[in-house]
This record gives structure tokens, C-alpha cells and sequence, in this order.
């Protein structure tokens, strides 16, 4: 778990470095693909792409794209097939299906466009890198916080609950895997509750769900949100019934209930990751193969870059290097700057 | 004549009431029969009813304008997204994350994103009326426009940092029944009152039923049809601000996941008819009910989601097969 | 005629039941080749349920049907129609968005050897057969475009061209204008000479006298009797239907010029009517006569505010009003019974209370709050004054008798309680026993002093209950008669209404 | 002389086919027109083969849609039977629950087969409740929707089926192609022709219309309401598996919720194309331009970098516009 908890670190900024051996002309042209525009966390990873853009706008020009739904598979290949058609310098890609995109991609490298992968890997060897949380490793860590804050409510047994945003996400499937085989294998002294309650990102869905398996079943003890909406709608739950003593909430990704209920202590930590690193070292990625030809395989020979997840509990709230982590729109409007990780 | 007229002042108030619902009133008393049979401990609970109560409220308020477009011969497609545009709106009034203590008081607040409903659903009348849409589309259209309006005027980001005497309303009770319950009793006996003793009540059935025929008769389409898609405006802006109360956030997709389906679903289970000129508000409050139920009962007694989901779509369909077929026999 | 041989088709002792109602309780009847037979009861007798049960729209509860002898169970539409039955039904029956032609071979398209639809071959014989039968219409049109006039003439010819062994038609005339009538009875006599057995239902008694060889009588869902029409006279038949006398039902009292109630000045609707000026006066009933398509229809839609006109005055009470919509004319006392009941008149899906007293929740209401008394109390009112035939007074309209659901709709006018009151075709498909009703009623609101404007294609209705005809041919106002100038000698003197309705000025 | 009617004759003719589409074909031209000058990605072969590939799926939805909205109903279940076909071809070619797939790679078809039948099915339950059980058609589809969707859902267990079958994602690959039109909008134009000639020169087809524009006096025609109807939620049931089948070897694997929203673009095409919601109305080629023009819209959107909710707004005014500007026509003529 020492990779989980590794993050923003100092660093010097990636500011003026050599120019590498490149024919394409700056600033590159990087589009920059997520899985869905109407979504708060692929808005902090537009705004951590952007950011770079406004770091070095004679490095890069970031052209936004991505349907409006993450369910848009269909709409996401067309868009990145035209994408890859324009023939811009570099992609960066947040794709919401591990297979659909590949022929785009395979199609992208083979014409020497690199792909840089951000969140979700593709079931392809042909990308450049990629960038993620070990969603698996998160999974892990939201258990061992969990058991943490449970222990702390003096809570030693009990039932588990897990709510998930909605079925067949790939992201979301790492997190439970990993989540319920730390609860499994560490720490038998919980019981999960056998049925996985899904709120199709709806908040007031995961509200209504967890209010009803709440009452059929008295001893849950601790609830693992898998995304913010559904931490948002179990946390708020306890919040409203004033379970926050007895029942302990853990939950993935942050919005601003979350950050409220986590003041308040009726969530005990969110699990966060940077989805504003996606897109800023993945534009920098790009700039740093295309322009000076960094070698990836030389340094990460599995492509993979962990952008690390953080815990968050009522303790580190409040640090200021973490502000911009938990709400990184606080970068576009000028509120708050952060010194970004140098993985590469 | 004189043999009739026994007959209509024998029935009682309740027979009278419940003339119609007949089956569906069966089909939420089998369900709880069933439910309280595997789980009655929990499911009869005084928790648990409030908390059905609780999380019908907002399809069952959405669902009343619903049917006054469907008797009024259409449908309402754009309620989910009213409902969301609703949600954003008071929060972007009442946000101390927009302007410190918002920008207004809660209820002009309120106020606003109920106009802004109303103006949605006279957008919808006048489409249909004046431009000859045929509901469906003109509401459809009008439904991407909104939700995609709400992205791109609100950034697709969520609205924090609401009022506590706003959000409160979803926590506190009247008389122990729910606050936003309670709106919806009361919308549903004020939306009854209008059916049934209103020349405009009147009205939205004879438009639905034979919109010539109306406009022959001296009724304007044009007030019925805006006033019957406002209503549903309103009321989704209502369901919608009770919904963000509910959430405690402004949340760019609320109402996006099938909200129209489910307030038709409840409409036409209560037994009002695609075709127009039919409908009853009891019927459809009964209708959400017993979708609401289902769901209820089924995480209760601890049934897989997406079988419990498929159970719902079969009851849908086979409460409106037996409504339509009940009559004939 | 009097053909004696053995009948095609025979209906032995015909039982059917709807729920709550008897419609037919054992009705027999036979047609033979060559003969047309009458069908003929007041309003919900069960004529059209009797020829429903025959073409297999509706399963008779009971009896047997025989076709050339042999028993025959009809499931549907389609097999009636194997069997060479053929129907004109009351209501137009054409799919709107589809072709004439299309409309001919609908359910049994002919298909090439490609397996496809065969278009030429459709629009070809489609259009034969129209041409054959005089009638204007061009098989490529669409249904839509047409008048109902057209549309039924299409419904025949669709019949006709069938070659079916059997034709039934449901009050052909009902729809039409003398001219047109002329034209179909051409067209019957041609269809008998071919040998086959027709079944003519009509409420215009004369008419079976004109064209028939045979009547049968129902009454209230039973078999009353079968005579040949030359042994017996309309009296008799009447007395047969109704159960009562009926002499002449025109016979209403005329009451004298009160002051004028409307007044019209030059109205005029580019390519539908022009210049259209008249009077019409208090305790007066104005006939407007003309052909199928003259225009009447939209000068009345006009006046009451239904349609848009592009020039001219409308005077009410002799103030200069302004009127948009129907609301607003009924606000100034105007009312208009229209003439297609079912698409204008009802709302076929709700009840017989709210049909009624759909015009008038403004007159029963006090602070937008209807009171549901009176709304039944009228309904009652009505239904007891026009003796309209309903099991309760919550019957949805669809499922009453079209004369029944005519009375409806005047019940629902007459609840208006309008100073003038424009009645468009008020009689159509109404029984005798009703049409009377109607008269006396008509006659009633002259006592009463309201203005009546009365459309009708049917000229004795028109000329026998009218003070003063209007004709109108093409949109133009071709005379206004005064009842000395068409009564000649106490008798009607019908050439000369025809010959202005057909356009000859004089 | 004869040259002069000849000449007219095909003036008619032409004017036939073009009417009611006139409008919408000018749409297009103008789209394509404003999008070529300003993108000069837009008109490039490989923007057009991509422009082909995207429509398909949606273009052969749109015309089952368009059956259904002819025959004077809807079919709110495409979006659910194609999810479920996509999910039947990835579960029975998977190696996620099984060491061995149950077919082999090169035996996908088979699975494709069995989803085609499965939308027939669909169909015909359809068909069934809205004829014999007196359902709207919304009421019907809605509640398929649902239940076929969690049918999905419990059949790939809530999870990603990756791994599918090679050769069924190669065979509707990108590189698939027949003289360089890709081998989905191959099969897009065969449904479109096929459809053309079902609904123009079947009597099934014109059946369709008959009772969508009056089924009481279709039936009292002898036209058999229920297999009308049944065959034309069949029909749509049919082209929405197929659409899965292109669907799933695009996204090439088995996703839960693959379709989700389908039935949306599907009626969009349809209504831009003239399709009357009240029945009666509707044509094969109407429907196809209206899948062009949507889709032009978003790819041409796209490649001028524009932003997304803005082009789904298009999208929606574009809808309301089109029915509005024919209501108009119509009044008009
Ligand atoms: N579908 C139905 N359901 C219930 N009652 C019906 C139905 N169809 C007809 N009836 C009833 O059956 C009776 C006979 O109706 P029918 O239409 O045959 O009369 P009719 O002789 O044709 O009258 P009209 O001259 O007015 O057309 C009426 O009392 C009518 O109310
Ligand atoms: N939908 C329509 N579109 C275009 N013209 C029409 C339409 N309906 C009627 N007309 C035209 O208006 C004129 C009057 O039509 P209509 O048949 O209503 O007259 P009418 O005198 O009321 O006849 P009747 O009442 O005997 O049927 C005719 O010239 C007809 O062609
Ligand atoms: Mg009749
Ligand atoms: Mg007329």
C-alpha cells in the first residue's frame, strides 16, 4: 500500500528544459479526449490539461474533446476515430471502454501520433504511456481507512456495504475488486453485505437505497461509496439520520457534500485521486515524447505512471498543498496554484 | 331515470373515489401483503412507510403534471430535465459558494426556479399549440435543449454550500409525515380539486379527448395546452427544488435518469390513457406508489438490483395490461 | 321487382350483446339477388350493429348466418370479404394518409411477379373504376384532400369495384347533396341489374320508396317485420319504426320578424366564399341551402369564429363584432352545431355528462368551481327532452348510436343557451321519431325568440322549416328566398332552389 | 413532343421522390457546404468513411424507429434489445466465466443469429401487448426496455466482458471495407434497401401504413391488425439486434449498459426525415438523411473543436425546427 498513499510531493516546476529532436512544429497540437464532458471529475481533468496550456502556451494548443455521456461508447469511438483523422500531434485519451477505442488508438500510433492513455487502460500494447490511479490499490486503501474509522467508533464486526455508480464501469469494478478482497482477506472480523446497491450516478437514488437497505439491516456498520455520487448520497444519508456514531463512510473521488460531510464527520476519509494530474502531465507527457523525444519504456518499462491517490480525512482537510487536489477548479479561477508531481 | 339515479347516490364516497383504481388498488395491496409477509418487522415500519413516503414524493409530484399532459393528449418529456434545470436554479440563487448568503432569499429562490418551470412548460404549450408539434417531439427537443442548457450555463459542475433552512425542508416532518411527502399530498388534492371542479380541469380532458371538438366549443387550446404543460412545468420545478433540498447540492444530472418514464409509468399504471382525455389523479398516485414499492420492498428483503429493476419494467407493463383488459370483461 | 329466388345471404334469429346492452335480440333477414332491401329503425335499432355482425366486425352472441344456403361462420373483415360482402359504412372509412388508389386494393394489394407491389396496375384500375362511375377524383390523390363527399363517393366505388355479391350501405345519402344522391342511385340500380343483393340503410324514408324492393323494420334491437314496399306507404312504415303517428313533421308554427339578430356584410375567404351578405332576424329560422361543397360550412366556421376570413362585417344585435375565436362568439350569444359529429361535435372517448355540458362549465361554475349538480341535472334534462337513447348518463359517447350522439351534441348547444343558434346539418343520420324532436325543438327556440340559421343539403327538411333560404353554389350567394317564393300553392317548389344551388342565376 | 412528356414524367417522378425531403436534403447540403469550408478535415475521404462507419448504427436503428412510428406507435426498446444483442455475441465468445468460450471465435455468427432472434422476440411481445393487450406502444416498449436492460445486466453480471471474439471485431473492423465503403455502412445500405422495398412495394410494408394512418379501417379491410403490427415490431426488433451486432464489434466488447440512449438519436432521425408521430407517415429516405444530418452534425461539430452540450442543443433545436418548418409546409400546400 506504500504506492497508494505516494503523491504531491515538491518539485521544481517542468519549466524550461532542453528542446528535444521533434519535426512537429510548436506549439503542438494535443487533443485531449475524456470520457464524459458532463461529469465534475472529467471537468478537473480538462482543467488540469488546460492548465498546462496556460503553463506553456508555446508548448502545447489543447483541443477538448468527449461525448456528453460516459455511456456514449458508440459516440466516443466515432468522435476519437475522427480525432485521430485530423492528425493532431498528440492524444490524450480518458476512454470509458477498455476495447472500443483501440482499433482508433493502434490506428493513432501506427501513423506515429502517441497516445497517452489517462485513467482507464485499453486491452492493446499499442499506447505510449498511461496514466492512473491503481484503482485496486485504492480499493485497498479505502478498506484499510474504512476499518480504521470503524475501529475508531469502537465497531470491531458488522456488515459492509458497497454502492456503486453503475454496473459495467471498468474504473469502478478495479475499486470494489480491490476494496472487497482487503475486506475479505485482512479483515475477517467484517461481513460484506452480499448484494452490491448501484445508484446509476443519481445521488437520490443512492439515498433512497441506502436508506431502505439501512433499515432492513441494522448492524451494517461501515458503507464504501465507489465514485462521489454515490459516496455523496451514503454520506449525506448518515448525515441526515445522525448515524455518523455508528456507522462509518468511506467513499471515492470527492465533491463538495463529501467535503462537507467529512467536516462534519459523517464521512470519515474520501479516497482521492488526481484527475487534474491526468491532464496536465498527460499533455505534458505528450509535449515531452513528441518534442523531445522521451523515451517512456526507458523509464517506466510498463508505460504505467501511478498518479497515487490520496486519503483525506478531517485531519489533512485543510492543508493547503491539497486544496487544489480536492478541488482543482480552485486552478482555473485563480484560487489556489499546486506544484505538480515530477513522475517523469 | 329514476332507477339511475339511486344507483349513482347509493355508491358511497369511497366507491366513488376508488371507481377505476380498482385493480391497480389491488395490485399495492398484494405488494404489501407479499412485503410484509418476508419482511413486515421492517417493511411495515413507521422508518420505512415515511421513508417509501420520502423517496415517492418527487415522481409523484412530477408525475401529477405528467398526467394533466397526458389526459390534455400528450406527454411531458422535458420533466426530468425540468427538474434538474429547477435543482440548479435555486442553487445557483441560494449558494454561498455563488454569493456569500446567496444571492437571494431561499423562497424568492424557490420562487424563481418555479417561473423558470412555468416558462419551460409554456415554451412546450406554445410549441405544441402554436407550432403544431406533436407533444412527444416538441418535449423531447425541448429536453435535450434544457439538460445540455444546464451543462453548458452551469460548467456541468456541482453547486455547493446551500442554506441549511433550505436543505432542512427534506429533514423536517408535518404532523410526522415527511415535509416533501406532504407537498405532494397536498399538490395531489389541489391537482384533483382542479381536475374535477375546474372548467379548466374540464377542459384538458376535452382537449385531449378531441381537440376540434374543444376549440368548436369555445374552449382555447392554446390556454388549456400551455396551461396543462405549465402545470407540469411547475410542478417539476417543485419536485425538482425539494429534490435539490433533498441532495443538499445543485447537481448538474438530477432528474436525467429516467424521470419522465418513471412519472409516465405512474400516470398510465393509474390508469390514464396515451391517447388522451383519461386520467385520474388517484390512479396516478397510486401508480407511483406502487413503482416506489417495488424498489422499497425489494432492497428490504435484500433482492439483486438489476432483477428487482426487471421486476419493475414487468410490473409496468402487466398492471397496465390488466387496467386496459379489466373493463372489457 | 319481386325476384322470387333463393336468397344469398340469410341472418337467422341474430342475437348480440355488449356489455350492459341488448343491441339485437333475434333478428331475421335474407336479401336475394338482384333486390334491394331495406333496413330501416329509429336511432340505436341496431342497424349497424346487424350489419357489423354480418361483415364479422362483431361476433353475433347467437345465430346463424347462410350464405347461397350454407352456414357460415364470418370471423373478420377479411373473410366477409372472400365471401363477397361489401360494406359502405356509416362513418367514411379510408386511411387518410393513403392514396385513393391504395385505399382500393388496401388489405389485398396486387402484387407483380416480383412479389412487389403492383403501383400501375393499382392506379389504373382505381381510376377505371372512378372514371366508370363519373366520379372526379383522381386515384393518385391523397384521401386527406378530399371532401367527405368525395371521400364517401370513394368508399362506393371501392365497393363496387370489388364485385362483391353483397353490398351494404349504411346511410349512403347521409353525406351528400341531391345532385351526388342522383348520381349513387344511378349507380345502386346499375350494381342490381348486375345481381347483386343490396342492403340500403337510410333515415330518409323517401328514399326507400324511390329505390327499394323490400323493407324490414327493427325497433329497439328486435325484428318488427319484412313488407314489400309497394304494399305499404311511408305512414306506415313510420308507425311500424316509431311505435306512434308521425304525419307531416314540417308541419312547425311560424312565428313573425322580431329584430335582426345577425347581420353579415360582405364576407369574404379568398377561394372559399365571397361577398356574402344576409340577415337574420329573431324568432326567424334561416335555411341555407346548397350543394356538397358550396361553402356553407365555412361561412357559418367564419362567422362563430372558427375559421379566419379575410374581409367583410359581422354584426350581433346590430353592434359590429369582432370575433376571433369561438369563444368570444359564444360570449356574444352566437352557438354552432357542426357537421361532422365525431370529429367536430364530440369527444367520443368521455361521457354523455361531459359531452353535454362541455360548451357551458363557464354558465355552471362560480369562481372557477364547477357545480357538479347542475351538471348532471342538465344532462338528465336533456336526455328526457330529446328522448335520447343512453343506458346512464356516464356512457362514453363511442358507444351510442349515431343519431343518439347527434341528439348529444344539440343537447350540448342548446345548454349554451345562445341568442343565435347555426345548426349545420342537424338531422343527419337522425331517425324520424327524432327528427321531429328536432323540428319541435327548432321550433320551440323560434317561440322562444332565438335566430336559427339551419344548414341542410336535404331540400324537403330545408324548405319545409325554413322562413327564408339562403342558396349558396360555389361560394356565392345566389338568392335568398322568402318561404311565399317557394311554397307554391302550399307546395314546395323545389326546381327553383336547384337550379340557383346548381349555379344557373335566374 | 413526346420528349417534352417524357421530360415531365420524370419531373413528376422526381418530384415524388424528393417530396416532403426537400427541406432536409437542403439542410444537409447546407451543413455539409459550411462544415467543408471551415474544417479541412470535414470533406476528406477518411472524414467520410468515418462519417459512414458512425451513422450506421444509428441509421439502422433509426429505420426499425421509423417502421414503428409509421405503423402509428414507437419502440422505446431498440436501445436495450441492441445493448443485449452486443452482450449475447461478447458473453457466448468470452473467456470472462469460462476457461473455453462456448463458441469459438470464428463461430460469432452463431451468437449474432441468436441475437437476431432474440430482437425478433422482442418484437413480437411487443407487437403482442400493444395488439391484444390494449398497451400504448410507449407503455409496451418502455417496460421492455426496462426489463431487457436488467436482463443485460444479470447476464454479463454486472461487469465489462472484454476479450470477445477476434474474428467478429475483425470482420466489422475499421479495415473491412468493399471497394472502400466500410463494410458497416455496407450493411446499413442493404437495410436501407431492403426496408425501401418492404415499406414501397410489400403489401406487409403498405399494411404498415394502412394501420398506422387508421387501424379500424384497416382492419375492417381484412388487414390482420396483430401480424402487422407483431411483423413491424419484429422488423424493428431485428434492425436493432443487428445494430448491436455492428455495436458490440465496435466497441468491441461486452458492456452492460452498450445502447443506453439509442432509441433517442433513433427518433430524432426519424421526425427530421417526416416521420408523423401520429402514424401514416414516414419514409426510408427521410429517415436516412435525418442519421446523416445528426450525425454530421456532431462530427462536424467535433472537428471544428466546438463544445459538446452546444451541439446536443443543435441537435435539439434542430428536431423541434424540422417538424416545426414541415408542420408549416403542410399548412401551407
Ligand atoms: N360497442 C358498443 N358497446 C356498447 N353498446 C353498443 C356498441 N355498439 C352499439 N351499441 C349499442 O347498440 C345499440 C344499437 O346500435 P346501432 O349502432 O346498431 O344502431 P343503429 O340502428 O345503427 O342506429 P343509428 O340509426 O343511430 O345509426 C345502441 O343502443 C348502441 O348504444
Ligand atoms: N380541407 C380543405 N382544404 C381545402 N379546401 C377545402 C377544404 N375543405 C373544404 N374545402 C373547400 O371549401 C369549399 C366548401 O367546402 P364544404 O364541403 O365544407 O362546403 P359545405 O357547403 O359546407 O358543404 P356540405 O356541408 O354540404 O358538405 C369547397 O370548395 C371545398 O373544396
Ligand atoms: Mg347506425
Ligand atoms: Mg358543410
Amino acid at each position: 500500500e506504500e504506492s497508494a498513499s505516494a503523491s504531491a510531493s515538491a518539485s521544481e516546476p517542468a519549466g524550461s528544459d532542453n528542446q528535444g529532436g521533434s519535426d512537429a512544429e510548436l506549439p503542438l497540437d494535443v487533443v485531449v479526449q475524456v470520457k464524459a464532458t458532463e461529469s465534475d471529475f472529467w471537468q478537473y481533468m480538462i482543467v488540469g490539461a488546460e492548465q498546462y496550456a496556460k503553463d506553456y502556451p508555446d508548448r502545447v494548443k489543447v483541443t477538448i474533446q468527449g461525448p456528453t455521456k460516459e455511456l456514449d461508447y458508440d459516440k466516443a469511438v466515432s468522435l476519437l476515430e475522427q480525432v485521430v483523422a485530423n492528425k493532431p500531434d498528440a492524444i490524450v485519451l480518458a476512454s470509458s471502454s477498455s476495447d472500443a477505442t483501440v482499433p482508433a488508438v493502434e490506428d493513432a500510433m501506427d501513423q506515429g501520433i502517441p497516445v497517452v492513455l489517462a485513467d482507464n487502460m485499453l486491452n492493446t500494447e499499442k499506447y505510449t504511456a498511461f496514466l492512473a490511479t491503481d484503482n485496486i490499490a485504492g480499493g485497498a486503501l479505502a478498506a484499510d481507512a474504512l476499518v480504521e474509522g470503524m475501529e475508531a467508533k469502537g465497531k470491531t464486526s458488522g456488515k459492509v456495504l458497497v454502492v456503486s455508480s453503475s454496473a459495467g464501469s471498468l474504473v469502478m469494478e478495479a475499486r470494489i475488486k480491490g476494496f472487497t478482497e482487503q475486506m475479505k482477506n485482512k479483515y475477517t472480523q467484517y461481513e460484506m453485505y452480499p448484494e452490491i446497491l448501484y445508484c446509476e450516478n443519481d445521488v437520490a437514488k443512492a439515498l433512497d437505497v441506502c436508506a431502505q437497505t439501512f433499515s432492513a439491516n441494522k448492524d451494517i456498520v461501515g458503507v464504501f461509496g465507489g465514485n462521489n455520487m454515490s459516496g455523496n448520497g451514503a454520506s449525506r444519508y448518515i448525515a441526515q439520520e445522525k448515524l455518523a456514531d455508528e456507522v462509518t463512510c468511506v467513499c471515492y473521488d470527492s465533491d463538495p457534500e463529501e467535503i462537507k460531510n467529512l467536516r462534519n464527520g459523517d464521512l470519515y476519509a474520501m479516497i482521492i485521486q488526481d484527475p487534474a494530474g491526468f491532464g496536465y502531465k498527460g499533455v505534458d507527457m505528450a509535449y515531452k515524447v513528441v518534442a523531445e523525444g522521451y523515451d517512456v519504456e526507458a523509464n517506466f518499462p510498463d508505460k504505467y505512471i501511478d498518479t497515487g491517490c490520496t486519503k483525506i480525512t478531517a485531519e489533512n482537510i485543510d492543508a493547503p498543498e491539497l486544496q487544489a487536489l480536492i478541488d482543482p477548479t480552485l486552478l482555473k479561477d485563480g484560487k489556489a496554484t499546486r506544484e505538480w508531481p515530477t513522475y517523469f | 331515470m329514476s332507477e339511475e339515479k339511486s344507483k349513482t347516490t347509493g355508491k358511497s364516497l369511497t366507491s366513488k373515489l376508488f371507481s377505476g383504481v380498482g385493480p391497480i388498488l389491488l395490485i399495492l395491496i398484494a405488494l404489501f401483503v407479499v412485503f410484509s409477509v418476508i419482511r413486515g418487522d421492517v417493511f411495515l415500519s413507521g422508518d420505512n412507510i415515511q421513508d417509501l413516503l420520502l423517496s415517492t414524493a418527487v415522481n409523484g409530484i412530477t408525475a401529477l403534471g405528467m398526467t394533466c399532459c397526458i389526459i390534455c393528449g400528450g406527454v411531458d418529456l422535458a420533466a426530468g430535465s425540468t427538474i434538474g434545470m429547477a435543482a440548479m436554479v435555486v442553487s445557483y440563487f441560494t449558494s454561498g459558494q455563488i454569493a456569500e448568503g446567496g444571492l437571494v432569499p431561499v423562497f424568492v429562490a424557490m420562487l424563481i426556479a418555479v417561473v423558470v418551470g412555468a416558462l419551460i412548460g409554456f415554451i412546450n404549450g406554445i410549441l405544441i399549440n402554436d407550432g403544431g408539434l406533436p407533444p412527444f417531439i416538441a418535449t423531447i427537443g425541448m429536453q435535450i435543449i434544457i439538460r445540455q442548457s444546464i451543462n453548458l450555463i452551469f460548467e456541468a459542475r456541482i453547486i455547493a454550500q446551500l442554506p441549511t433552512e433550505f436543505t432542512d425542508i427534506a429533514l423536517n416532518t408535518v404532523f410526522g409525515i415527511p415535509v416533501m411527502a406532504f407537498v405532494w399530498f397536498v399538490l395531489a388534492i389541489i391537482t384533483w380539486l382542479m381536475i374535477k371542479f375546474t372548467p379548466f380541469g374540464r377542459n384538458i380532458f376535452a382537449v385531449g379527448s378531441n381537440a376540434e371538438t374543444a376549440r368548436l366549443s369555445g374552449i382555447s387550446l392554446r390556454a388549456t395546452r400551455c396551461g396543462a404543460w405549465m402545470y407540469s412545468g411547475v410542478m417539476s420545478a417543485i419536485a425538482g427544488i425539494l429534490l435539490c433540498a433533498r441532495l443538499g447540492n445543485g447537481i448538474p444530472s438530477t432528474g436525467s435518469e429516467n424521470y419522465e418514464f418513471m412519472a409516465i409509468a405512474s400516470s398510465v399504471v393509474g390508469g390514464a390513457s396515451m391517447s388522451g382525455g383519461e386520467g385520474s389523479v388517484i390512479g396516478t398516485f397510486i401508480g407511483a406508489i406502487i413503482l416506489q414499492t417495488i424498489r422499497n420492498g425489494g432492497i428490504i428483503i435484500g433482492m439483486n438490483a438489476h432483477l428487482l429493476e426487471m421486476i419493475v419494467g414487468a410490473i409496468i407493463i402487466i398492471a397496465v395490461l390488466f387496467d386496459k383488459n379489466s373493463g372489457s370483461n | 321487382m319481386g325476384i322470387e329466388s333463393n336468397p344469398i345471404i340469410r341472418l337467422n334469429n341474430i342475437v348480440k350483446e355488449f356489455p350492459g346492452v341488448r343491441a339485437l335480440k333475434g333478428v331475421t333477414f335474407d336479401v336475394r339477388p338482384g333486390e334491394i332491401h331495406a333496413l330501416v329503425g329509429e336511432n340505436g335499432a341496431g342497424k349497424s350493429t346487424l350489419i357489423k355482425c354480418m361483415m364479422g366486425v362483431h361476433e353475433p352472441t347467437s345465430g346463424e348466418i347462410y350464405l347461397n344456403g350454407v352456414q357460415q361462420r364470418v370471423k373478420d373483415p377479411q373473410q366477409a370479404r372472400e365471401l363477397g360482402l361489401g360494406a359502405v359504412y356509416q362513418d367514411v372509412n379510408l386511411a387518410q394518409s393513403l392514396t385513393v388508389g391504395e385505399n382500393f386494393f388496401i388489405g389485398n394489394l396486387p402484387k407483380t411477379k416480383w412479389g412487389t407491389v403492383n403501383w400501375k396496375y393499382i392506379y389504373k384500375e382505381a381510376q377505371k373504376t372512378l372514371d366508370e362511375l363519373k366520379i372526379n377524383v383522381d386515384a393518385k390523390d391523397t384521401v386527406r384532400h378530399l371532401t367527405i363527399g368525395q371521400q364517401e363517393m370513394v368508399c362506393i366505388a371501392r365497393t363496387v369495384h370489388e364485385k362483391a355479391k353483397v353490398i351494404i350501405f349504411d346511410e349512403p345519402t347521409a353525406l351528400l347533396a341531391n345532385e351526388e344522391v342522383g348520381i349513387l342511385f344511378d349507380l345502386i340500380h346499375r350494381i342490381k341489374d348486375m345481381g347483386v343483393g343490396i342492403i340500403y340503410i337510410s333515415h330518409r324514408l323517401e328514399e326507400i320508396f324511390q329505390i327499394c324492393d323490400r323493407v324490414t323494420v327493427l325497433k329497439d334491437g328486435a325484428y318488427v317485420e319484412t313488407l314489400n314496399v309497394k304494399d305499404t306507404n311511408q305512414d306506415d312504415l313510420v308507425k311500424l319504426m316509431v311505435g306512434r303517428d308521425l304525419t307531416n313533421m314540417y308541419d312547425i308554427e311560424h312565428f313573425p320578424k322580431g329584430e335582426c339578430a345577425l347581420k353579415v356584410e360582405n364576407l369574404t375567404s379568398k377561394g372559399v366564399f365571397e361577398n356574402i351578405s344576409f340577415e337574420a332576424y329573431k324568432g326567424q329560422i334561416l335555411g341555407m341551402f346548397g350543394l356538397v361543397g358550396a361553402g356553407r360550412t365555412e361561412i357559418c366556421k367564419a362567422i362563430f369564429g372558427a375559421d379566419k376570413f379575410d374581409s367583410g362585417k359581422v354584426f350581433i344585435n346590430g353592434k359590429e363584432e369582432h370575433i376571433k375565436n369561438p369563444r368570444s362568439a359564444m360570449k356574444k350569444g352566437v352557438a354552432l352545431l357542426p357537421e361532422d359529429r365525431k370529429k367536430e361535435g364530440l369527444c367520443l372517448g368521455l361521457s354523455v355528462d361531459f359531452n353535454t355540458n362541455m360548451a357551458s362549465y363557464d354558465l355552471i361554475s362560480k369562481c372557477c368551481w364547477i357545480n357538479l349538480k347542475k351538471e348532471h341535472e342538465r344532462t338528465r334534462h336533456y336526455i328526457k327532452e330529446m328522448e335520447t337513447k343512453t343506458p346512464s348518463i356516464k356512457q362514453l359517447c363511442k358507444n351510442l348510436s349515431g343519431g343518439n350522439q347527434q341528439k348529444v351534441v344539440i343537447g350540448k348547444w342548446l345548454c349554451r343557451d345562445a341568442d343565435v343558434m347555426i345548426f349545420d346539418e342537424p338531422t343527419v343520420g337522425v331517425d324520424v321519431g327524432a327528427k321531429a324532436e328536432i323540428y319541435k325543438l327548432i321550433e320551440q327556440l323560434t317561440r322562444q325568440g332565438k335566430c336559427i340559421i339551419l344548414i341542410s343539403s336535404y331540400l324537403p327538411e330545408i324548405m319545409g322549416l325554413a322562413d327564408e333560404m339562403m342558396v349558396i353554389s360555389e361560394g356565392k350567394l345566389m338568392g335568398t328566398l322568402d318561404r311565399s317564393e317557394f311554397m307554391k300553392d302550399g307546395k314546395l317548389d323545389e326546381e327553383r332552389a336547384l337550379r340557383l344551388a346548381s349555379g344557373i342565376s335566374e | 413532343m413526346s420528349e417534352n412528356k417524357s421530360q415531365t414524367g420524370f419531373a413528376v417522378k422526381a418530384k415524388r421522390f424528393f417530396s416532403g425531403i426537400g427541406l432536409i436534403l437542403l439542410i444537409l447540403i447546407a451543413l455539409f457546404v459550411i462544415f467543408s469550408v471551415t474544417s479541412d478535415s470535414f470533406m476528406t475521404s477518411s472524414g467520410m468513411y468515418n462519417l459512414a462507419r458512425a451513422t450506421a448504427i444509428n441509421g439502422i436503428c433509426a429505420l426499425g424507429m421509423t417502421c414503428a412510428i409509421i405503423v402509428g406507435g414507437i419502440d422505446l426498446s431498440i436501445g436495450s434489445v441492441a445493448g443485449l444483442s452486443s452482450v449475447i455475441i461478447a458473453y457466448m465468445t468470452s473467456t470472462q466465466f469460462w476457461e473455453t468460450p462456448i463458441l469459438a471465435s470464428e463461430m460469432w455468427w452463431i451468437a449474432a443469429l441468436i441475437a437476431i432472434v432474440m430482437g425478433a422476440a422482442n418484437g413480437l411481445l411487443i407487437g403482442w401487448l400493444v395488439n391484444d393487450g390494449n398497451l400504448p406502444p410507449f407503455i409496451a416498449s418502455v417496460g421492455m426496455q426496462i426489463v431487457l436492460r436488467s436482463a443485460t445486466q444479470l447476464l454479463c453480471r454486472a461487469s465489462n466482458l472484454s476479450h470477445i471474439s477476434q474474428a467478429y471485431k475483425d470482420f466489422f473492423s475499421k479495415d473491412s471495407d468493399i471497394f472502400g465503403i466500410p463494410l458497416m455502412a455496407i450493411v446499413w445500405v442493404v437495410i436501407i434497401v431492403i426496408t425501401y422495398i418492404i415499406l414501397r412495394h410489400t403489401r406487409f410494408g403498405r399494411n404498415i401504413y394502412a394501420v398506422g394512418s387508421n387501424a379500424e379501417t384497416a382492419r375492417l379491410n381484412g388487414i390482420s391488425l396483430r401480424r402487422t403490427r407483431c411483423g413491424t415490431w419484429m422488423y424493428s426488433g431485428i434492425l436493432a439486434a443487428i445494430a448491436g451486432i455492428l455495436l458490440g464489434a465496435r466497441i468491441g466488447s461486452g458492456s452492460p449498459t452498450a445502447g443506453k440512449g439509442f432509441e433517442t438519436d433513433a427518433i430524432a432521425a426519424s421526425v427530421i426525415g417526416g416521420a408523423s408521430m401520429s402514424g401514416g407517415e414516414g419514409s426510408v429516405l427521410g429517415t436516412v438523411i435525418g442519421s446523416i444530418i445528426i450525425q454530421t452534425i456532431r462530427n462536424g461539430g467535433n472537428a471544428l473543436a466546438w463544445n459538446s452540450f452546444l451541439l446536443e442543443i443543435i441537435v435539439g433545436v434542430l428536431i423541434i425546427a424540422c417538424v416545426l418548418l414541415d408542420t408549416i409546409n403542410k399548412k401551407n400546400s
